[in-house]
């Protein structure tokens, strides 16, 4: 009896999206990159993890760098939800959705890495069993299993609200009653994002061993702990913007207003001005007290080539005080290419920093008669850390075809673009 | 994990971490059940109808959620925040009995060669209902309901005895690629069906008697400038880019729209007009 | 892991090692996997993704002949008394530190293979199960029935050769004694050492001779400035040997250890 | 049905049972041969405990046909002729990477042997051991009839916690 | 139809709850864990109860008294015998792991022990009036080795070739004061570890070697000479050639040698190990009496170098590779055999040795399989008598080459072992240190059997001192140096003095740490030009293969050193030049 085709039966109404055959041409070499990825994880979990490059003094590789980055840039679904729901910045509606989708890709990607990363997946609920509450990775892995939860959770009503599935009478109820009850959630996942973004800067910080990684405690934890939660709310929303411009781009489709997509760079820049004077002072006190302290000149580590201390300055200035200052002159922040550039820059910053603290710590010797050793990641690892690409550009995909991601989209498809100055850029 | 296995210690540690573990298990899975329940009451008590109508209209886009009174000029810009229905809101009920609305000097009222007769009240939703002598009301499309759907291919009506009720589903029309749900103006159990030949599709018998039953309903002075208002969604529905057909034609609107601008988005188009996002 | 006891003597086990004797044999290290039941090397395997509890490194001094001196220099888990960093990142109690013998121990079955205590490790002393252990055929009758072939997957490391700490316990409990005294109870390194360089006993015990080479003047451990008190204590007469417990000094010393 | 399935089928599925070689009687050879478990369960000269008797300890009384059972003459025929060892299945056998002293808990700890192996030392016949399909282990590790508790690790751990005992894994595992 | 499928839905939903509200998921997880804790294919130890046994290791003529740890009977650790006289409970690594030999991957399993009697048969029966038949014996003064010379002075032209180790003579450790030693790895395989190690405070070390192997590394000198330039240092200190010849020869300068010749004036006394040019100083060396032996043993062949027999005269050759001893390149021995098919028989228990090129394998049990007694140290001043008493029985099939050579030559022969320790229990001289309890009684209060048993269960004879110590020249070269052999290759080859490895374990020394070299790998030093690991092309003028390569700041440039692997030592013979290109 419907005329539409299935397909079109999902799509939300008014929104145009391409013809399905072009749909599955987009999504064909995603797929395959999935498929290839998937099979290289299965060769690391059925032949075990030999069939990495890293080995005893590399004891972690890609696979964490990868699970450290991709969780601090879906700290955006978080960091937006606290903003939106809990300091009520309307604005950040239009985004949201787009947001938690984000977050959930980010962070059950990372999860199913880590399950291939760790040598006996069948034990991983011991870690729930007989927790050692004073581990990092313990809190890491509680809190990041709840948040995912929360964010499946929260990803519930933007599924149910599609065009098609509204139509069952008790999903329709279900969805308009869950989404009263959102703001709860955003709570809870604030509190516990807030927790594991630490928790994984404390997974280097309190490597009293490793003393290029370690730091002295603020409370009970390292400052590390704080750095993270700060550069990852930080970044955030900068991936975001980044995405939701990269969308725009493909689908050649206006979804938000660019006044959201200026206030984002606005939240991101200040925060990562914050994160930028914090970390330097981090640093100023690890160089002179904390690592002599335990034996180590600082400057010994960067005379470890290749990691000069170019990678400080890279790490900091380049891409961490310049985006913050692009994206908090006004005038440049409503240019797209500056404020894309400098979102760009910000997240480049947070990947180098997780790399820094993962790749560089194991690199470093800590014994004086080891040596300075490098690592390459084998193509299985490569595949499976693919995978995880392939999988977030697949569901993002669906979702935005499927589900409304940017609610303004429709309006935006009728009004014609006005250019006016945004009013709430000054409420900040 | 639990107090009695392997590994657990009655210190702060384990204390704080695990009791903080288990507050969040059990805010979030109070949430989810909370809703669950919430939601099974709400089908219990046959408020799906209501609740999608709501959904739907704070999908609206705000400006075509305008109160009548923005459009007989009594405000300048207001929200409303009642999804259209006039009964509950106070505002409207101090506006009417400080100036109530006065009768129509003709008949009724002739825009864009669309006829729009004032006996009857006219629902956002491009139903009209007629107050019949024997207590029932007929519900039917106005006219640019009726253009809009021209001809329907197909056409699903609720069985005599079934309960319809305001800003609920009426009926169901299919045309072109656009399936309708059409609003039901007012609550009442459905008596007799006509269709799209008969001059009206539904007899209704109102829940509630009297005038206060259509309080919602535009009327008289108000359908002028919401009818200009739905030409210009009209128009941005069919053609967001350019200027409109409907204007073409010395300003009166063709019989059968779809047929005449086959190039646009007709479903979209109705789901704008009949306020189904 | 633990729970309060008064009624046992603690000891506090650990080891003294001299460097000077060491000629880097390697005794050391076939005994101690022999004893611990480590399969022999995949073919794959390299330093690098090796199983080696205990490691003998070669180093030296960075200068070139006529002054290039050597030494070899024994590393195995260093059983840290303080602040154990394997101890505390490890997510699920599978690394323990035993208050009754001071021995870092280290639960293969417990242990899901996060591989973050060998993140922490300093002494790089933890090591990783890459491949299937394997042992060619009928060689597995040599195994020793006193310690578990742990499976793949798993970190594992040095424990003092516990399979014997239990052995001695054992024994002494059929014979009615109510501890092990340290003489039945030697790590199989030590015994194995054939120029008798390592010593192990009982730190606690100020007359035991671990004890007292521990407080020589030529005693050190390796990256003290950590403060993570390591109970192995290496001795070495040669002021460049006793350098090498400070951190690396990059391009101080070759690239190239032989290790 | 769910509930039926998980309760009730899942057990019978999760296990399988294979017969003892020899149906023993503990009470027939407890009146006879030795009153005491350490006759035949005997400890050796280091300490450590021997575990089922060798065939040659039965052969000491069952080098001739005792009785004229059939069960009798097959197990003279099958193990005492040929000196063949029957393959005894342990109900208690605890995992590889378990390092139990027997020595230990008879001998200073003083622990009754029912406290662990129930009644078996009284049984008439042999149960069918049964194993668990999955990870092969004994089902009484679970819990063997007539002891008051498991020997699962719990088990060992609320014992050893109770005397002040327990320090690290390594106490008892290997 | 959409009630249908909701009625599904709805259905599974209930079960996938109530499931959860029974044992089985949670069973089911943790058995899965469990499962993984006996993980498939991982061997569970077989117990049982635990006994020691004793023996001693025949992987060298150092013969270390070894304490067995065996569950049952199966060895599953091995260690030295604390208070043994000549051991002093030391075992080096390979001797630690000698229980894992009879399991070697490349162990010989089956031969044709038929054809190969017939073919040596027939090889005798065609022996020419030049042609010999000769038995080649790597460890010579082992009982089997009387037997193989009885054996070949019963065949008329039969040869017995061996090393030529005077076994008259002995290192007296304690004595020295300073030892000379030209590339002989003294702390690392030459004598006795313990008995060197005890010894080793006593005496100063100076190590003349191109490259810093492990006891360069220990000595208390080291000097780093060039390749094959250690004899003109040698006759420079015995004063044959002037100090500046040698010094430019051998890459030192003038002082320092001026300087170590003082030095081994005053230090004495002085052994010098590894050059046959020069002789020990007084007290140093000392005469050491033969293992008893019976008198009707004596009709044998004496012991031949090979060099002694001229080139392609060797019809039927023989090798008894089960002990191992020094390796003899193998164009070496090719050049002797005749032209017309030889016949190459060769007892080993590895593929890798002399097996490769011999006409017939014959499998042969290895330590501890089979009995065999080994012949007295170099560095154990008294005559001995031990036994490697087999701890494991050998596999069906194998070969006692003793046997085999023996019925060849048509000699018959009984339980040699036995007769031997009759022998010396005949003479009465010396006392019987037994291992279980470590005492040590008069070989004349010991009967003939209790000796017997004594020997088997962990025993063994030593001789009393002999009384007149004697100034005798040290002959016994544990490593001849030639000059360089004049070639246009560009690196000096440099052997490694180790055992090829037996155990699979011995991967920790040599894999999984570069403690050691790994056989078929050289190394060379960083600056060579290849990387590490590379596969590389070994090349001399006797041939090539494929080696992977080490790189060792420890090796000077313009040298390489070859690991001890038979088909690298077969490249190089003593002084040869190499080249090392990448693949």
């Amino acid at each position: 009896m419907p005329r539409l085709s299935i397909d079109r039966q999902f799509i939300a109404r008014g929104l145009s999206r391409c013809s399905a055959p072009k749909f599955l041409l987009w999504i064909a070499p995603w797929a395959a990159l999935l498929l290839f990825g998937l099979y290289s994880a299965a060769l690391c979990l059925i032949k075990g993890l030999n069939q990495t490059n890293m080995d005893n003094r590399f004891a972690f590789g890609l696979w964490i760098f990868l699970d450290l980055t991709v969780i601090a840039l879906g700290a955006g679904a978080f960091f937006t939800g606290f903003l939106l729901y809990i300091l009520k910045v309307d604005e950040l509606r239009s985004v949201i959705n787009s947001a938690v989708v984000i977050g959930l890709v980010c962070y059950s990607g990372a999860m199913c890495v880590l399950a291939v990363d760790v040598g006996q997946p069948l034990r991983a609920w011991f870690t729930f069993w007989y927790p050692n509450v004073h581990s990092m990775l313990t809190e890491v892995t509680f809190c990041i299993s709840c948040y995912l939860t929360v964010l499946a959770i929260e990803y519930v009503p933007i599924v149910l609200r599609n065009r098609k599935l509204r139509q069952v009478p008790s999903f329709l109820v279900f969805e308009f009653e869950l989404h009263k009850l959102i703001y709860v959630l955003a709570g809870v996942g604030t509190f516990l994002s807030f927790f594991h973004q630490g928790s994984l800067g404390g997974l280097y910080g309190v490597l009293r061993g490793r003393p290029f990684a370690f730091r002295e405690g603020l409370a009970v934890w390292p400052s590390t702990f704080f750095l993270f939660i700060i550069s990852a709310a930080a970044v955030g929303p900068s991936f975001i913007l980044l995405t939701t411009w990269l969308v725009e781009k493909i689908s050649r489709k206006r979804l938000v207003r660019p006044e959201v997509l200026q206030l984002l760079g606005r939240i991101s820049g200040s925060l990562l001005a914050v994160y930028v004077l914090a970390k330097s002072i981090d640093t100023l006190i690890w160089i002179n007290r904390t690592s002599p302290e335990t034996g180590f000149q600082a400057w010994q580590y960067y005379s470890w080539k290749p990691f000069g201390s170019w990678i400080l300055v890279a790490e900091i200035g380049v891409c961490g005080l310049l985006p913050a200052l692009m994206l908090l002159t006004p005038k440049l922040r409503r240019r797209t290419g500056w404020l894309v550039t400098g979102a760009f820059l910000a997240c480049l910053g947070v990947a180098l920093n997780r790399f820094v603290l993962t790749v560089q710590t194991l690199a470093l010797p800590t014994l004086s008669f080891d040596r300075f050793l490098s690592y390459t990641p084998s193509w299985q690892e490569t595949g499976t850390f693919l995978a995880v690409v392939a999988y977030g550009v697949l569901v993002y995909s669906f979702s935005f075809r499927y589900f409304q991601l940017f609610p303004q989209e429709r309006e935006l498809k009728v009004e014609l673009p006005k250019v006016e100055e945004p009013e709430l850029v000054g409420r900040y | 994990m639990l107090p009695w296995n392997y590994g657990f210690h009655w210190n702060l540690g384990h204390i704080i971490f695990l009791g903080a573990f288990y507050i969040v298990l059990m805010t979030v899975v109070a949430t989810l059940f909370a809703a669950a329940r919430r939601s099974r009451r709400a089908i219990l008590d046959h408020r799906v109808e209501q609740i999608g109508w709501h959904a739907d209209f704070h999908e609206l886009p705000p400006r075509d959620r305008v109160c009548r009174h923005v459009l007989t000029g009594e405000f300048q810009s207001r929200e409303c925040p009642h999804a259209f229905d006039c009964r509950e809101c106070e505002t409207h009920a101090k506006l009417i009995e400080r100036h109530p609305l006065k009768a129509a000097e003709q008949p009724e009222e002739d825009l864009f060669g669309m006829t729009f007769p004032l006996d009857r009240y006219y629902h956002r939703g491009h139903t009209w209902v007629h107050p019949e002598t024997d207590g029932t009301v007929t519900i039917g499309l106005d006219d640019l309901g009726a253009r809009l759907l021209g001809k329907p291919d197909a056409i699903e009506l609720p069985l005599a005895g079934a309960q319809v009720e305001a800003n609920g589903t009426a009926f169901r029309a299919l045309k072109g690629d656009a399936d309708v749900r059409v609003l039901s103006p007012v609550d009442g159990e459905v008596v007799a069906t006509g269709g799209p030949d008969a001059a009206w599709y539904l007899k209704v018998r109102p829940a509630a008697a009297g005038e206060a039953a259509f309080r919602h309903l535009l009327r008289g002075v108000e359908i002028k400038p919401w009818l200009l208002r739905e030409m210009e969604r009209l128009q941005k529905a069919i053609s967001p880019s350019q200027g409109a057909y409907t204007m073409a034609d010395g300003g009166v609107l063709v019989a059968d729209i779809a047929g005449s601008c086959p190039q646009a988005d007709w479903d979209a188009v109705c789901g704008e007009m009949f306020l189904e996002p | 892991m633990t729970s309060a006891n008064k009624q046992i003597r603690a000891a506090r086990y650990g080891m003294t090692i001299d460097v000077d004797r060491c000629n880097g044999c390697g005794a050391c290290m076939v005994a101690c996997s022999v004893e611990n039941n480590v399969p022999p090397a995949h073919e794959g395997a390299t330093d690098r993704k090796g199983l080696t509890w205990i490691r003998v490194y070669k180093v030296d001094n960075g200068e070139e002949y006529p002054d290039r001196r050597t030494a070899f220099v024994p590393v195995m888990c260093q059983h840290c008394g303080n602040e154990t960093p394997c101890v505390h990142v490890c997510p699920q109690q599978a690394v323990d530190i035993d208050p009754a013998t001071g021995v870092v121990g280290e639960m293969p079955q417990r242990c899901l293979g996060c591989r973050y205590c060998m993140a922490a490790c300093p002494y790089h002393a933890r090591y990783f199960n890459w491949w299937d252990p394997a042992w060619p055929a009928g060689m597995e009758k040599t195994l020793n029935p006193g310690v578990t072939p742990r499976m793949r997957g798993v970190v594992e490391k040095c424990n003092l050769c516990h399979g014997r700490w239990h052995a001695a316990k054992e024994a002494a409990a059929a014979a009615g004694k109510p501890d092990t005294e340290p003489v039945d109870y030697i790590p199989a390194c030590a015994e194995a050492c054939p120029t008798g360089a390592i010593h192990f006993g009982d730190l606690n015990d100020p007359a035991s001779p671990v004890a007292m080479e521990a407080a020589r003047a030529e005693s050190f451990r390796l990256l003290e400035k950590l403060n993570t008190q390591p109970k192995i204590y290496y001795r070495s007469k040669k002021d460049w040997v006793r350098e090498i417990a400070a951190a690396p000094q990059p391009g101080a010393r070759k690239e190239k250890v032989h290790a | 049905m769910a509930l039926g399935a998980g309760w009730l089928a899942f057990p019978r599925v999760l296990y399988r049972s294979r017969p003892e070689p020899v149906n023993f009687s503990h009470k027939i050879h407890a009146d006879k041969a030795g009153a005491k478990c350490e006759d035949c369960h005997s400890f050796r000269d280091d300490g450590t405990f021997a575990g089922m008797p060798a065939i040659d300890k039965c052969a000491v009384c069952h080098a001739a046909p005792m009785g004229t059972t059939a069960a009798e003459k097959n197990f003279i025929d099958d193990y005492v002729t040929p000196n063949r060892e029957p393959q005894w299945a342990a109900y208690a056998r605890q995992p590889e990477n378990v390092s139990f002293s027997h020595a230990a808990h008879v001998k200073p700890a003083k622990m009754a042997c029912e406290t662990c192996h129930g009644n078996t030392g009284t049984s008439d016949n042999l149960r069918p051991y049964q194993i668990d399909r999955i990870s092969g282990y004994s089902r009484d590790i679970w819990k063997t009839p007539g002891t008051p508790h498991g020997m699962k690790m719990a088990d060992c751990v609320s014992c050893h916690r109770q005397k002040g005992l327990e320090h690290s894994c390594l106490d008892c595992h290997k | 139809m959409k009630t249908n499928r909701r009625e599904i839905l709805m259905f599974a939903g209930g079960s996938a709850v109530g499931v959860l509200f029974t044992p089985a998921p949670w069973r089911l997880i943790t058995d899965t864990a469990l499962w993984s804790e006996n993980w498939p294919g991982i061997p569970a130890p077989a117990r049982g109860e635990i006994r020691a046994r004793f023996t001693n290791c025949s992987l060298c003529t150092a013969g270390c008294a070894v304490r067995a740890r065996c569950v049952g009977d199966q060895p599953v650790q091995l260690s030295g015998v604390s208070g043994h006289p000549l051991s002093h409970g030391a075992l080096c690594p390979f001797g630690i792991v000698g229980h894992h030999l009879p399991y070697m991957p490349a162990r010989v399993k089956e031969g044709p022990v038929k054809e190969a009697a017939a073919a040596v048969a027939d090889g005798i029966a065609k022996c020419g009036p030049t042609e010999y038949v000769a038995m080649l014996d790597p460890r010579p003064a082992r009982t089997a080795s009387w037997t193989y010379r009885r054996a070949m002075a019963a065949l008329k032209n039969g040869r017995y070739v061996a090393p030529s180790i005077d076994t008259s003579i002995a290192v007296d450790l304690s004595k020295v004061r300073t030892v000379l030693s030209f590339g002989v790895p003294v702390l690392d395989g030459w004598g006795t570890p313990g008995n060197v190690n005890v010894a080793r405070a006593g005496f100063r070390l100076i190590q003349v070697e191109p490259v810093e192997s492990r006891t360069a590394s220990m000595a208390d000198r080291w000097l780093r000479v060039r390749p094959g330039s250690e004899d003109a240092l040698a006759q420079a200190l015995a004063g044959q050639i002037s100090h500046a010849a040698a010094a430019d020869a051998a890459g030192l300068t003038v002082p320092e040698i001026a300087a170590l010749a003082q030095e081994l004036e005053q230090n004495g006394p002085v052994l010098v190990l590894g050059s046959s040019r020069l002789a020990s100083t007084a007290g140093a060396v000392v005469a050491r009496r033969e293992t008893p032996a019976p008198e009707e043993w004596k009709k044998a062949a004496p012991a031949a170098d090979l060099a002694s027999l001229p080139d392609r005269s060797v019809r039927v050759l023989l090798i008894d590779e089960s002990a191992p001893g020094g390796y003899l390149p193998w164009n070496a021995i090719e050049k002797k055999l005749v032209a017309d098919n030889p016949v190459v028989v060769v007892f080993a228990c590895s593929r890798e040795g002399y097996a490769r090129h011999a006409n017939y394998v014959l499998p042969v049990g290895v330590y501890p399989e089979v009995a065999d007694d080994i012949p007295p140290a170099i560095d154990s001043v008294v005559a001995t008598f031990r036994i490697a008493a087999p701890l494991v029985s050998p596999p069906a099939g194998m070969v006692k080459p003793e046997a085999f050579v023996a019925a060849a030559a048509g000699l018959a022969i009984g339980d040699t072992l036995r007769e031997r320790a009759d022998a010396i229990h005949k003479a009465g001289r010396g006392t019987l240190f037994t291992y279980a309890d470590a005492k040590s009684q008069a070989l004349k209060d010991v009967s003939a059997d209790n000796f017997w048993k004594a020997l088997n269960a962990g025993g063994c004879w030593i001789d009393e001192p002999d009384s007149k110590p004697s100034a005798a020249r040290l002959t016994t070269v544990a490593s001849e140096t030639r000059p360089a052999e004049e070639s246009e290759l560009p690196l000096a080859v440099v052997l490694t003095h180790e055992l090829t490895p037996g155990s699979p374990l011995l991967s920790k020394v040599y894999r999984e740490s570069n403690l050691r070299l790994a056989p078929g790998r050289v190394a060379l030093n960083p600056s060579c030009g290849l990387d590490e690991d590379a596969l590389a092309v070994f090349e001399t003028l006797l041939g090539k293969c494929r080696v992977g390569v080490t790189l060792d700041a420890a090796i000077p440039p313009g040298v390489v050193q070859v690991s001890g692997s038979p088909a690298l030592m077969d490249l190089c013979a003593a002084g040869a030049r190499a080249k090392v290109v990448r693949v």
